[in-house]
């Protein structure tokens, strides 16, 4: 690669309108994506975001790198195509709540199974923002936000936990409001080889009126000591949780499984972001495939010629249709 | 086009058995034997949804001249359960022969649960009616009663014998082979050349030569029980025939796999299902092949380096689902590369939204979609044209894409390139239909039919930089816009579900909505021009004739040799649609409209070509021979519609043979 | 039947302004209060796909008679933003008015970010053509060149003076009511009764009287501003008027919600999508409701216990797709329940295969498919009649369905109920189209429209006891077997997506296969032969015309307009397909075989009721009138069309109209 | 109810032919299901078992009860909208490993969520069977069984774990050949208020060459001491394990959850079977939607009359129509 100009944020805007509410999460984790970019130095044309449908879906066309906005609750499938044919991109995917543990349910837990090397992204906000505010699934049993007509009576689903018990292995959270701790979410995840799962806390102010950064911020539990709220809100990392597999052994993969699921259950007064898990052990499929597939890391899909320049195909079949030779 | 006239041999084999007890190897080793022997075979396959115990059953006709369809009469029956004879015997025509297992002739209908009440009910009321039991030697008697010559062959004394040879004193591991007796019987009755048979067992289980020389051993038991226990007189015979063109024997799955390296096909998803998971477990296990490095090879433009290696590789994947298979796929081919993906119906319908989404976005993308029996999961082993409509009409809304169906094998062959052709030349997603019937056949294909194909990649634009950034979607005279693989250098874009603007952007601008309809939309109208007649339609057949047929995809065998068998006084054109979307309407309407018969063949309900027919071309088809019990046509049962639309004019013909 | 003609009134309003700042509120204010007036109104709302920020409008069109759709005029522009009268200014009429901020004079048209470019470079070029600036001043002085007059309004300051009044000092609390001042500004202008807006008020903010008070405060200021301010000349006005019947205001999908009540649906499945989640949300809001425990109740034939009760409830069910949705529906509907499921386009597309499933074991269900912008994710608020062809061949394979589309909301009413009949009368599953254009619209209903009617439940068979086991598809003459739901004692059966026995069991024998085909596939001539013409064709219109309109849907209601504002000189026969599936080919032959002109109005590509009509009777539509931009036909749209097609016969017209 | 003659496995067998593999561990599910109907002496009218396909899809027709054969990874939907239409049915759901945990995870996931009062049965035998032996969702990376060209390149997904986390309230694990054990776990399941999953680890001689019956038995582990098999399989119940939930304290339920997921992970030389995990306190959905709309349990859908006798819709409208009506 030719020395470069050093890529600043500038480099990865659109021009496309943002039309999110104001005030709404999705600005923050658009900026701390853009923001990790800009620190790793990946050019643009080396990235692919591709999302769902939701509001959250809308966010790769406000980022100046390709940007594909897929079918809601598919991202991960199309995400994990554009990877294995094309391992030199760096490939973040991006969900809402809905798109990636309602309808996308399916392909989230399968995903954590082969734990390819991208990078996801839930815009947790507990609602269907795009539809008006229906209910997400993580919206817990009981609450009734804004649009709700009853109570929701669906027990949440963990997010946390689900990945770790998927097979992600780098799982975090992060705050949509707290942009430079989530830029550094993005990055390890980034940096990581396989499956890094972020499940980003994002308010909505049009459409949950309860999980608001104000919530987040604790301004309803005022600290009878100082008379100052007590925000939710506290790093892992600050409280001397250290989610990473240190060994290969069974045994401390599973510890330390444990210890992540423990923690995840944590979300009331005291909801901890940061890193829940991480081990750098497990193979990434794109290794698993090579172990099958010798040439495949050279020679990946999107890099392999088909063709001669006369257009002649140059895959020689001669030995596959010999052995239905009839001698 | 002329149809062949000068077959002198038609032989037609059968063999049945329980589903696990080796019907199908025994089959292909019966079938390369034959085709070792100079004859051309068709063989088709039936069996249950059901992996082991249930019937199942293989056909293999054997000619001098290319054969391509079944026909109903069995020459000779090979069996070594009591059900296979029971279901098949009356299929055997006078001067036929079944071979089946001495022991088992007291066995009666009644204790045979694998055999539906209604069929058990009608194989007993035919026995009755000629005073016989429900014996397996009924059945047996009643067939000889009508010409047909009986070969009990003693298995089990014969397997203890072999066991005696071959030092195995186990039973159960002897009954192993007793499939490959029955061929044995079958080539001793046929006086035909044991070291085809030879071949046929190493062609079949390939490396394991230990297994190769016991079934010899039982090979040669039975043939000389059969040489010393039976007269030399069975009137059919399969001596060695010389100077057939080389053959492959070749199931259709295996085909298309081939094919889809050869198009350059370098991902693969999959969601496991019957008929189309036979081609891709056929690519998992080619995973990696040898490409000629030495060519002037044309590396992909995002490749920034270039690296020379004459092992290709093609990357195969199971999903979780259809859905994440179609979407996966999309997701590959945006990055460049030749992907596609192949299911059966149940899966197709899991696809619906993803294909929209290719549509909207212009992926190339290939579905290569294997019919079965449907609706819902059907009869998911069975055969059945049942998905045409759906696959033209797949998805809500308008987008543009490309429907061809293949008549046969060598069809399946060139369609599958050319499908990938035509989805990176137009940008559009490629609907590949093919079915039971070709898929889970085994045939000869000469050598010499696979010849040299070109691979056409539509507009592709490099890394060069241009003054005016990418537009993924600019609007174009064609309503093509050159395509940059995910990754190159200058050209980021965007890509949506959303109606969107030439970068890609979500648009809800009325105007810009229409034109980008237009822009998509009329790239239909690219393909028909640009696309040759003859990719469209095929005409075979007598085309000055005022009777046509009207078809499409794997009837095609089965129509061509009922012509054959016809003869002459019946002349028919032959129509067979190969690209049924966008139907070639123009091409068919200039034909049609003079015939004055226009029969409509197919294996649905409802004549879903015909109905294609009409709606773009205001033309009805005037007679329907049509089939859906699941089994493919015979030749037989379509000369016999035919002769009967000839005579009576009778307007719908529902054909039902095949067990 | 003959079409209105001494229509004496027609008045088109239009308010505009961002998502999120409550034109719909105010539109519906204003509807209701028009509506209160004593006229009838029919409301079309246009939105983005976002929430907060992208531009939204509505345009209300009252009258003295029923009135079914927009007209391309308006009289009178709303406004409150600069966006909205940069969009929209062009379209207001020579003598009409436009209402905007004061201070929002200066605004530039190139600092909105959400005008499309091609959008604003078009009113740019007519601003510059002009020889005007791009400031909101140019536009309105083009405006008022033309003839339009022009209401500046200072909101700000008399927004002030609303919040002195009411003690509230916070321009931001304030500023929520100036969309209501836009409507207030509107009757003062129109010289009518405010009283009528205080009760659009009311019924707009139910239960939040504070709201409603401080906002009728805010109406009092701006009436008392426009009359002290402006001449009191506008050509146009809003009388009280008498004598029309009482009605409701009401949109399409709240009444399709008020049907399936009333038809007894008391299963309901959804995955929230746009426009079909209102109707889903409104059932969740209704969850209980009142039944008449006094009538002679027929209880379920498993209810062992008969609980009497004078409330009734319908489970709603948010599921986490569209499969579960469509299956569990499918499931809850097995246990006799009536259940239904609503949808739109992306959603539609994944229930293809529980669709095929509820086809082979023919379950009633009923689909409610809102069409929308297509294909893919497309225009996910806007309106399409795209999904017909979809809607016809969905899923693989072959079963009977059936298809209906409403062409108005009584329609929708009527249909909704009929789709639970057909469905559990036949067994099948029901798609019921509907589209964005009936979901979102607002329309005032005679209340007298809604009749009596009937729930009609086919065979369903008790608790009794019979000799025979209960074979759950047993063959009948009409194809269709009683019904028995899940958990009646003696009547155990199996269901199956395979082929099945006449118990339900899987079968794959080739004769049950044919007789199984023929009885589900054989229900659809039943179908044919029982549906009343009238309920699968409607005749509107001249039906002596030699020059016929064919239409389906939504379209419904600017054809019949249409054709009354081009008056006499151009008479038309107008045939309202409602039944698309059983395709009513022979009563449409009949009518169309000796048409002249057979015209195709619809809102797709691809004329697709047109091509139904070709695929089922041969006749080709001679003219097109399409529409695919994402905006309903305006009933002047159609005229201007039809005129054109009389004049000069053009073959196909694509109108563009609508922003 | 009239006083009934007693059910035998008589009463519970269909005249369908069975036609799984000889030595299909299939059958011992099929009979620890009809035992433990006839234990609960439940009227066979009176239960429906819904299936997906594959092998194990064919169940239902085996038995005599009301049997519905739904789609490919979908029976948990159906089930659900029939047990929700109608509470008074005894609701049994099966699925293969593929059907539930491939195809079917998104509802697997999303079921749990809502702890309808049925019973799900996994058939888990680590193939794909009816489609002739592919690698299904749990079979362990690197194991090639029988028909896999090449070694499984995916990660198993935990099944108990998955389950927990998802929210089911009962969670087991049965063995297909201890038929005794397995009825007994069905019947707790069926008596279980709310959600029960029951893993079944089931052998297919046919496509499963490594996870036997003979590996289940531990014949490849022979006890230096006695020169005896050491079986893998072992019973949680007789191991001192109790994964009974014994409060509502959200302590007491985390640490609940804690313990059977790192049980979960145990297999291997050791196999837990038995109840991992049971939660009695969260309460059903039919209770939620009980909150919400309170003649649900007296009226269900399937029970509630729609029209007179003659014909007439019998639900009032003029309310609902009231509230739109012009005043
Ligand atoms: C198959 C399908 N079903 C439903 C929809 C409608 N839809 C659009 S956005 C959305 C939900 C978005 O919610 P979430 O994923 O939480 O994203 P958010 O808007 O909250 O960011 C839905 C259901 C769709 N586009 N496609
Ligand atoms: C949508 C769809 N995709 C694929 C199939 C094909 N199919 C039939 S059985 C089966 C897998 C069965 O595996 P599993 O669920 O583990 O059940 P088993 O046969 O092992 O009991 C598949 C994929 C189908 N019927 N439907
Ligand atoms: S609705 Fe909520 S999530 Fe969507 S843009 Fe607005 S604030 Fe953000
Ligand atoms: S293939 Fe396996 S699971 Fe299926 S019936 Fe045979 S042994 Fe059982
Ligand atoms: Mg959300
Ligand atoms: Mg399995």
């Amino acid at each position: 690669m030719a020395t470069q100009q050093k890529l600043t944020m500038a480099n990865f805007r659109s021009t496309a309108n943002i039309d999110w509410c104001p005030g709404c999460g999705d600005f923050g984790i658009l900026s701390a994506i853009q923001m990790a970019l800009v620190d790793l130095q990946i050019e643009p044309h080396r990235v692919v975001i591709f999302s769902g449908i939701g509001c959250s879906g809308k966010l790769p066309h406000f980022i100046n790198t390709y940007g594909i906005h897929t079918l809601h609750g598919r991202p991960l499938p199309f995400a994990i195509g554009a990877k294995l044919a094309n391992p030199e991109l760096t490939v973040i995917a991006v969900s809402g709540d809905g798109d990636g543990l309602g309808i996308g349910a399916g392909h989230f837990v399968n995903s954590g199974r082969r734990n390819v090397d991208i990078t996801y992204i839930i815009h947790d906000n507990g609602v269907y923002g795009l539809t008006k505010g229906q209910a997400s699934p993580t919206l817990r049993r009981g609450m009734r936000t804004k649009s709700l007509p009853k109570p929701n009576i669906n027990e949440p689903v963990n997010p946390i936990a689900l990945a770790i018990i998927a097979g992600y292995t780098f799982v975090a959270r992060g705050y949509a409001f707290d942009t430079k701790h989530l830029k550094e979410l993005i990055k390890k995840g980034i940096e990581h080889k396989g499956a890094a799962f972020i499940d980003v806390l994002q308010p909505c102010p049009t459409y949950n009126d309860i999980m608001t950064k104000e919530w987040y911020a604790g301004e309803d539990l005022i600290d009878s000591a100082t008379g100052k709220p007590r925000p939710r809100i506290y790093k892992l990392e600050e409280s001397g949780y250290d989610g990473e597999v240190k060994s290969e052994e069974e045994e401390e993969v599973i510890s330390k499984i444990n210890m992540a699921i423990a923690k995840s259950y944590e979300f009331g007064d005291r909801i901890p972001i940061g890193i829940f898990y991480r081990n750098p052990f497990t193979p990434t499929y794109e290794e698993r495939i090579t172990s099958n597939s010798p040439t495949y890391p050279q020679l990946p899909p999107a890099k392999q010629p088909i063709r001669s320049k006369s257009m002649e195909p140059i895959t020689i079949i001669d030995d596959l249709i010999d052995e239905f030779r009839v001698k | 086009m002329a149809l062949i006239r000068n077959r002198k041999f038609l032989f037609s084999w059968m063999i049945g058995g329980a589903q696990g007890t080796g019907v199908d190897s025994s089959a292909n080793v019966y079938a390369y034997a034959a085709a070792s022997a100079g004859y051309y075979v068709y063989g088709k396959r039936e069996y249950y949804s059901n992996i082991k115990g249930r019937h199942s059953y293989f056909s293999v006709v054997a000619s001098d001249a290319p054969v391509n369809s079944i026909i109903d009469d069995v020459h000779l029956l090979a069996s070594f359960d009591a059900e296979t004879v029971f279901r098949h015997a009356s299929e055997v025509v006078h001067g036929g022969g079944i071979i089946y297992d001495k022991d088992l002739v007291g066995e009666r209908l009644k204790n045979i649960p694998t055999i539906e009440t209604r069929l058990a009910n009608e194989i007993r009321g035919e026995l009755e009616k000629n005073g016989l039991g429900d014996t397996l030697m009924d059945v047996l008697k009643l067939a000889e009663s009508r010409g047909v010559r009986l070969f009990p062959i003693p298995y089990i004394d014969l397997l203890k014998k072999v066991g005696e040879i071959i030092g195995q004193s186990q039973l159960s591991a002897l009954m192993r082979m007793v499939n490959t007796m029955a061929v044995a019987a079958s080539f001793a009755i046929l006086n035909a050349d044991l070291t085809h048979l030879y071949k046929g067992l190493s062609y079949s289980f390939r490396a394991k030569k230990k297994i190769v020389d016991m079934n010899i051993k039982a090979c040669e038991v039975v043939y000389d029980y059969v040489k010393s226990n039976f007269s030399n007189d069975f009137p059919y015979s399969l001596p060695n025939l010389t100077g057939r063109e080389e053959v492959m024997l070749i199931s259709g799955t295996s085909i298309v796999g081939i094919a889809k390296l050869y198009a350059g096909c370098r991902f693969q998803t999959y969601y496991p299902i019957t008929p189309a998971a036979d081609e891709c477990v056929y690519l998992e296990d080619k995973m990696t092949f040898n490409i000629d490095a030495s060519s002037d090879l044309e590396y992909p433009s995002i490749a920034e380096t270039k690296t020379i290696m004459d092992k290709g590789n093609i990357v195969v994947i199971q999903t979780e689902d259809e859905i994440a298979a179609i979407n996966m796929a999309i997701g590959a081919a945006l990055t460049g590369v030749r992907a596609s993906t192949s299911t059966s119906g149940p899966g197709f319908s899991l696809m619906a939204e993803g294909l929209g989404w290719a549509g909207m976005n212009e992926v190339p993308v290939v579905v290569t979609h294997y019919q079965r029996g449907a609706p819902s999961t059907g009869l998911p082993t069975r055969h059945e044209q049942g998905d045409l409509l759906f696959s033209v009409f797949t998805g809500h809304g308008e987008f543009p894409r490309i429907v061809i169906a293949s008549g046969d094998m060598i069809e399946a062959f060139y369609d599958t390139i050319k499908a990938f052709n035509y989805a990176e030349k137009y940008q559009v997603p490629v609907i590949h239909l093919l079915d039971k019937a070709i898929a889970n056949s085994t045939q000869t294909l000469k050598l010499s039919d696979i010849k040299e194909t070109i691979i056409e990649r539509g507009e592709l634009v490099g890394d060069s930089l241009s003054d005016e950034p990418y537009r993924r979607f600019k609007i174009t005279e064609t309503g093509i816009s050159p395509r940059a693989p995910l990754g190159s250098r200058n050209h980021i874009y965007w890509n949506t579900g959303d109606e969107h603007d030439e970068y890609g952007h979500i648009d809800e601008d009325p105007v810009n909505r229409t034109r980008m309809m237009e822009k998509r939309m009329g790239k239909l109208r690219i393909i028909e021009e640009e696309v040759p007649d003859k990719d469209r339609v095929a005409i075979h057949g007598e085309e000055s004739s005022e009777n046509w047929i009207l078809s499409w995809g794997s009837t095609k065998g089965a129509i061509l040799d009922a012509l054959e068998f016809l003869g002459n006084g019946y002349e028919f054109g032959f129509m067979q649609v190969k690209m049924l979307h966008p139907f070639p309407g123009k091409i068919v309407y200039n034909i049609l409209k003079n015939a004055k018969r226009i029969i409509d063949i197919e294996q649905n309900y409802s004549g879903q070509a015909g109905r294609l027919l009409t709606m773009n071309t205001g033309i009805r088809p005037t007679n329907y021979i049509l089939k859906y019990n699941g089994r493919p046509f015979s030749s037989t049962e379509i000369r016999d519609a035919l002769i009967e639309v000839m005579k009576r004019d009778t307007k719908r013909i529902v054909m039902n043979r095949g067990g």
